[in-house]
């Protein structure tokens, strides 16, 4: 059970492999993993979409889609024809070839991160040795989409998404970036598999998450997904009630689609991402790896939907002060706690340090980004 | 558990971080700051030094850089001696520190000297714990660092900046000294490290004595530099221009026992090859009687103590040139309690009454009973009164130089250890008994302030027992441990103990007579014996001896520099231009008529030429880029074939 | 079959990313010319990638598209007159700049040809942890120069774009 | 490595060259700092490239690129600091309209 998948594909190639020539077989096992991420891809997006309307309904005492479909399961496909057979509108000043590769664009690195999400045991499409610098680095690519889709159109609140979006992708990278280097100081690899499998003691039950500074670094490094993602409360690229739709203001049809789905593979890759790295990724008791996978991979989509349907959206300078003034120290501090965890002999000594350290300077970091308040408000021209 | 030893600087460095970044903002909160790094410094050492007490040793160390092959290692090195020094730094440091909350108060400048004070712990913890020279060399120069920031911290100051420079510059002499020693004794030996300086390692290398005799006497330069010993001491006294808890922690209880403390880490290397020694056990006695002499007469409190510091310094280098080990490192660890203790006092008569002459004070010790009683103890152990721990160090540096093959060392030693309790005494009469010879508004201070004064007090009034036969010379037996050649073995010695009382004693007796009971023959002794006095108040003429020698011969090659400049080659440039300018009458004619005609016809057609050629300065970048390259182009196309 | 099928892909790679680095100095519209160098140094990453550097590629990726390539892109944003076709984008001497090129690039191509150089066939692989400790030990020196130049021109590029 | 050295040397001399006409004939002066990221782009093809003469350690090229990327980035954002500072001075970017070292 635990091989399902594995198993699954080494049968065909198997069959493949008794009539046609090694290199083909090569070729086709390559094909396989690709296609099935190609179906993977969507069919989460199309699902997330439905997960999160039904979820925000609940929230707001709602029923949500019901008419299609048993609970509105076949919604998403109905979303998808409607998009599909809608009318494409380029706006006459745009600049037609770039705003039409905008959304193709923005897909290829939301796709191309899954080849490195290890799914299950030896379920990852590749074990690149530098896997996790590949998944930053190719979603960085991310920007030049969005800078792409945002200047073609045209449109001042397109641009103005653009630049609010870019300028909060640049810096959400750095503390993530940072906030995951403590796990790689573990593993003494960039690869995600040995990440995971770094994490495979007590039982499956080894995650980074439960030491302080994983416990910090997981904090730090999914509130810094979830902003790079542009998901609430940090959304201000496409805050509807500031600047329309922000950076996919002039998209219709199925160019929309694609914005929408390379932001909803997006929130997969990253909670699986975060799953990877501090919650031991696949591993896990009892159940086959698979299903632990997945199962930590949709809590945390499901906590992403739940702050949706929780918490307002920051303001601008909130948003900044908190990665350059708050997140960027404290990961560089913990940073710090993880070398001194492996530098300390005892564990009692560890835990006591560290949990010292990162609360002492938490409480410093919070009273040094105390907003400021005046205690009294004078109004100079009232009486 | 080793590994741990690395906090114990860690602490005081990161609250030098905090209080350099954010010092402003903490404000006078930043003075917890230092006094909690301090504290857990010293809860972090506790166990190290229990450790070896029990007669442990730790060692760790890893590679910092490799250069051109030889690996460069940081590390830690803890034995009874560093342990020793850790206890001392770590404790005394932190009660100083406390101490300055009270001291630095009004201070503008309160967070940053607080820094100061960390980052000065820091450096001395890791040059207490370094493994190697080159470690050690590090935070020796970043302790000196520190003193010059801390004495020049009053800097608007005219003569407290002056004194940064002078015991800056002074001490570098030393520092110079010190490196050249490291590398002769790396580029003959081979080795940095510290604990390689044995018998058992150097005597591989006996065939290269007498660079090893160089290399121990310039390693003992470095000594006299920053202990202040003669000829280099001329910067201590000065140095008292600094805030007075600096002049307790860096200029009395610990960097200044860090040549000390050098002396004693290279003592291997100076027994092996005792030529040095001699030099050593010469300057540490010559200091201490001559210090002793200055402090004497000398009229600012913090000015005497300064000497009688010099002195007791003078007093630790002697016993280790005369082998005895454990005499000046158990000498060390009692002086900086009751010094400390000493300045501390004094801090708090500054702070009480505002002055610094002890010619106006008088009679305070009923206004200010903690800080006179306290005061009152730390003088009795200066002045080796039993059984307080002055005595027991001292005495066991009297044994040690009766014991040794020159006994004029001994007798320099009493007469410098009969001085030093005059000259302490006439310091606490005039200071604390008597009567007020002027209205001053004094005032006791504060509890924080008056504490640390009393641990100290509890550290000097105790910390003998240790070395004394009540205990079975317990420290010497511990301290022993981490000797590095032989040492001598020294019993008790009832001659030389009783002189010793009777020597203290004396002294105190004779302070009293002068100074208490008959003030008029002050008077009487500074008249009769009127050179000497003279001779004492100024330090021998030393200073303007320096003044009038090495610094006027500096300014004097500047003068003569300056001179040759100004004559020799202006003179020539001037010569030259009179007569060019004769000559150029004469051309004048000539070109006016003759040359300027033709002149004018070759600048016309120069004119006509360069309005075609300078249109090449386009001023656009791009062009001169592109012509940049087409030269390239030429030259690889030459270079091709 | 397969490594025949490689190399094609690889001169594939090459000439994709010449014929994009092409479009960064022709192209008339700067935009699109940031977008043709952001073409082009993907297709170098995947050079790397080939050349069995994976960690450069990335890092490639990484800084040069990420980082770089959005600054400059947030530049050109900020300027005016960018769409704006009736401004020539080449100066004049576009045709000798042409022709000294050629003559450079025939020359050092016969130079190439020409020389011998002693490779190995395979490559050794350089992974992230070797690297790292080659950076951090051998390279030390460099390293921190670097880190140092790196601050001033933070502090550089401060100054000089602070409005005063 | 699949493909010989010596096309790969031709392809960076190429890339190389792109970017100085570009360097030579951009008026913009981003256009001018963008082709300098393509003329950086190729030594650094040039340096992995060279990562398999036998003579050197492999990691020399790689630490190398490292340091040519990490510089790379350090020349745009001084550029761009300095594009803006011209275009405060100037109120312009055009490289041929700026001719303040002109005789």
């Amino acid at each position: 059970m635990d091989s399902l998948f594995v198993n699954l594909k080494k049968g065909l190639l198997d069959f493949l492999s008794s009539f046609l020539p090694a290199d083909f077989v090569m070729i086709a096992s390559a094909l396989v993993s690709i296609i099935a991420i190609a179906i993977l891809g969507p069919f989460t997006m199309m699902y997330l979409t439905w997960f999160e309307r039904k979820l925000i309904s609940r929230i707001q005492n709602r029923i949500g889609p019901n008419r299609v479909g048993i609970f509105g399961l076949l919604q998403p496909l109905a979303d998808g024809v409607k998009m599909l057979t809608k009318e494409d509108i380029v706006p006459d000043g745009a600049d037609k070839v770039v705003h039409f590769l905008a959304p193709v664009v923005t897909v290829i690195p939301a796709l191309l991160v899954f080849s490195v999400v290890p799914f299950g045991r030896n379920m990852a499409a590749v074990d690149l040795n530098v896997g996790f610098l590949f998944f930053i680095a190719v979603s960085a690519t991310t920007t030049i989409a969005i800078f792409m889709g945002s200047w073609a159109s045209r449109n001042k609140f397109s641009l103005l998404g653009g630049m609010r979006s870019v300028a909060q992708l640049v810096s959400y990278e750095v503390p993530m970036v940072l906030s995951a280097v403590p796990v790689i100081l573990a593993t003494g690899s960039l690869s995600t598999v040995s990440i995971v499998e770094a994490q495979s003691g007590w039982h499956g039950l080894k995650w980074f998450v439960f030491t302080p500074w994983g416990l910090v670094a997981f904090v730090i490094f999914y509130l810094c997904g979830v902003a790079e993602c542009n998901r609430t409360p940090f959304d201000i690229p496409e805050g509807e009630s500031e600047i329309v739709a922000g950076f996919h203001t002039e998209y219709s049809g199925m160019k929309f689609a694609l914005w929408y789905m390379a932001e909803f593979m997006n929130v997969f890759t990253i909670s699986g991402l975060t799953a990877t790295l501090f919650l031991g990724g696949y591993q896990g008791p009892f159940l086959p790896s698979w299903v632990w996978f997945f199962t930590k991979t949709y809590a945390l989509v499901f906590v992403m939907m739940w702050f949706r349907g929780t918490l307002p959206r920051l303001r601008v300078d909130q948003l900044m002060g908190l990665a350059w003034k708050f997140f960027l120290p404290f990961t560089l501090i913990n940073l710090f706690v993880a070398g001194l965890w492996f530098f300390l002999p005892t564990r009692g000594l560890r835990v006591g340090v560290s949990l010292a350290l990162l609360a002492v300077s938490f409480g410093f970091l919070v009273w040094v980004n105390k907003p400021f308040v005046p205690e009294k408000r004078m109004y100079e021209f009232a009486e | 558990m080793v590994k741990l030893a690395y906090l114990i600087p860690f602490f005081p460095l990161a609250s030098f971080t905090t209080l350099i970044f954010f010092g402003k903002r903490l404000g006078p909160k930043s003075a917890l700051v230092a006094i909690g790094a301090s504290l857990l410094s010293l809860a972090t050492a506790a166990p190290f030094v229990w450790g070896a007490l029990g007669g442990e040793t730790y060692a760790h160390s890893f590679e910092w850089l490799r250069l051109a092959g030889k690996p460069l290692l940081f590390g830690i090195w803890i034995d009874s001696l560093s342990a020793m020094m850790l206890f001392v730094v770590t404790s005394v440091g932190s009660l100083i520190i406390i101490y300055s909350v009270g001291y630095m108060h009004h201070d503008p400048r309160f967070p940053r000297f607080f820094a100061y004070l960390s980052l000065f712990m820091a450096a001395m913890l890791s040059l207490v714990l370094s493994p190697n020279f080159v470690m050690f060399y590090m935070s020796w120069e970043l302790v000196g660092l520190c003193s010059y920031l801390l004495i020049g911290f009053w800097f608007e100051k005219d003569s407290a900046a002056r004194a940064s420079k002078k015991a800056f510059i002074t001490t570098r002499i030393g520092d110079v000294a010190l490196f050249l020693g490291i590398l002769l004794l790396f580029f003959t030996t081979g080795t940095m490290e510290l604990k390689n300086l044995k018998p058992e390692f150097l005597g591989a290398f006996a065939q290269h004595s007498r660079a090893l005799t160089l290399a121990g006497i310039l390693i003992f330069g470095g000594a006299v530099g920053k202990s202040a010993q003669f000829p280099l001491h001329v910067w201590l006294p000065d140095a008292m221009e600094g805030p007075t808890p600096v002049s307790a922690l860096i200029h009395a209880a610990t960097m200044v026992a860090a040549g000390v403390y050098l002396v004693a880490r290279s003592f291997g290397l100076i027994t092996m090859f005792p030529d040095s020694l001699t030099v050593i056990a010469t300057i540490g006695s010559l200091t201490a009687f001559m210090a002793a002499f200055f402090g004497l007469t000398q009229t600012d409190i913090k000015r005497v103590l300064a000497y009688s510091t010099i002195s007791q310094l003078g007093f630790m280098i002697a016993a280790l040139g005369l082998k005895g080990y454990a005499a000046g490192t158990f000498h060390l660890m009692t002086h900086a309690f009751f010094k400390a203790l000493l300045f501390l006092g004094a801090g708090s008569v500054i702070h009480g009454t505002g002055t610094q002459d002890i010619r106006e004070m008088g009679g305070l010790l009923k206004k200010m009973p903690h800080t006179g009683l306290t005061f009152l103890i730390a003088s009795l152990a200066i002045a080796g009164v039993p059984p307080l721990s002055g005595f027991w160090s001292k005495d066991e540096i009297l044994v040690a130089a009766f014991e040794s093959e020159n006994r004029i060392f001994y007798y320099v030693l009493s007469a410098t250890a009969a001085m030093t309790a005059f000259y302490m005494f006439r310091l606490v009469f005039l200071t604390f008994f008597g009567k007020p010879r002027k209205e001053l508004h004094v005032h006791e201070s504060p509890a924080v302030m008056t504490i640390p004064l009393w641990l100290l007090a509890i550290g000097s009034a105790v910390l003998g027992i240790p070395g004394s036969p009540w205990m079975n010379h317990f420290f010497q037996r511990f301290i022993n441990g981490s000797i590095g050649g032989e040492a001598i073995e020294h019993a008790m010695n009832p001659f030389v103990m009783n002189v010793s009382v009777g020597l203290g004693l004396g002294g105190v007796l004779l302070a009293a007579v002068v100074y208490l009971l008959f003030p008029a023959l002050a008077t009487f002794f500074g008249k009769a014996l009127k050179p000497l006095y003279l001779a004492s108040y100024h330090k021998l003429w030393l200073d303007e001896l320096y003044q009038a020698t090495v610094i006027r011969a500096w300014y004097g090659l500047g003068g003569l520099l300056a001179r040759f400049d100004l004559d020799v080659i202006d003179g020539a440039v001037n010569g030259a231009g009179a007569g060019t300018l004769r000559l150029s009458a004469i051309k004048n004619w000539i070109d006016v008529h003759i040359v300027d005609g033709l002149v004018n016809e070759v600048g016309a057609v120069t004119q006509a030429f360069s309005s075609l050629l300078r249109r090449i300065q386009t001023g656009l970048i791009q062009n001169y880029l592109f012509i940049l390259f087409l030269g390239i182009l030429v030259i690889l196309f030459f270079e091709q074939r | 079959m397969l490594i025949l099928a490689s190399k094609l892909f690889i001169y594939a790679i090459l000439f994709l990313s010449l014929v994009a680095a092409l479009g960064v100095v022709m192209l008339p519209n700067l935009f699109h010319s940031a977008l043709s160098l952001v073409a082009t140094l993907i297709g170098i990453a995947a050079l790397y990638l080939a050349l069995q550097a994976e960690f450069i590629a990335v890092v490639q990726v990484l800084l040069y598209v990420g980082a770089v390539m959005t600054l400059i892109i947030f530049a050109i944003m900020l300027t005016h007159r960018i769409g704006d076709q009736t401004v020539p984008q080449k100066n004049q001497q576009s045709l000798p700049a042409f022709l000294a090129l050629a003559a450079f690039v025939g020359m050092v191509s016969t130079l190439i040809l020409q020389s011998n150089w002693p490779v190995s066939e395979t490559v050794a692989r350089v992974d992230a942890l070797a690297l790292g400790k080659a950076l951090l030990g051998v390279y030390i020196f460099p390293f921190e120069i670097i880190s140092v130049v790196l601050i001033a021109g933070l502090v550089g590029a401060v100054v000089i774009a602070r409005k005063d | 490595m699949p493909i010989p050295l010596e096309h790969i040397l031709i392809f960076s001399t190429l890339l190389f060259s792109i970017g100085l006409y570009g360097v030579l004939v951009r008026r913009n002066v981003i256009g001018i700092l963008i082709s300098i990221e393509l003329i950086l782009n190729a030594v650094n093809v040039n340096l992995i490239a060279f990562s398999r003469v036998h003579t050197l350690n492999p990691e020399m090229g790689q630490v190398f690129a490292i340091f040519v990327i990490a510089l790379a980035a350090l020349a745009a954002t001084v550029g761009l600091a300095i594009v803006l500072a011209l275009y405060r001075v100037k109120q312009t970017i055009y490289a041929d309209e700026v001719n303040l070292l002109k005789w």
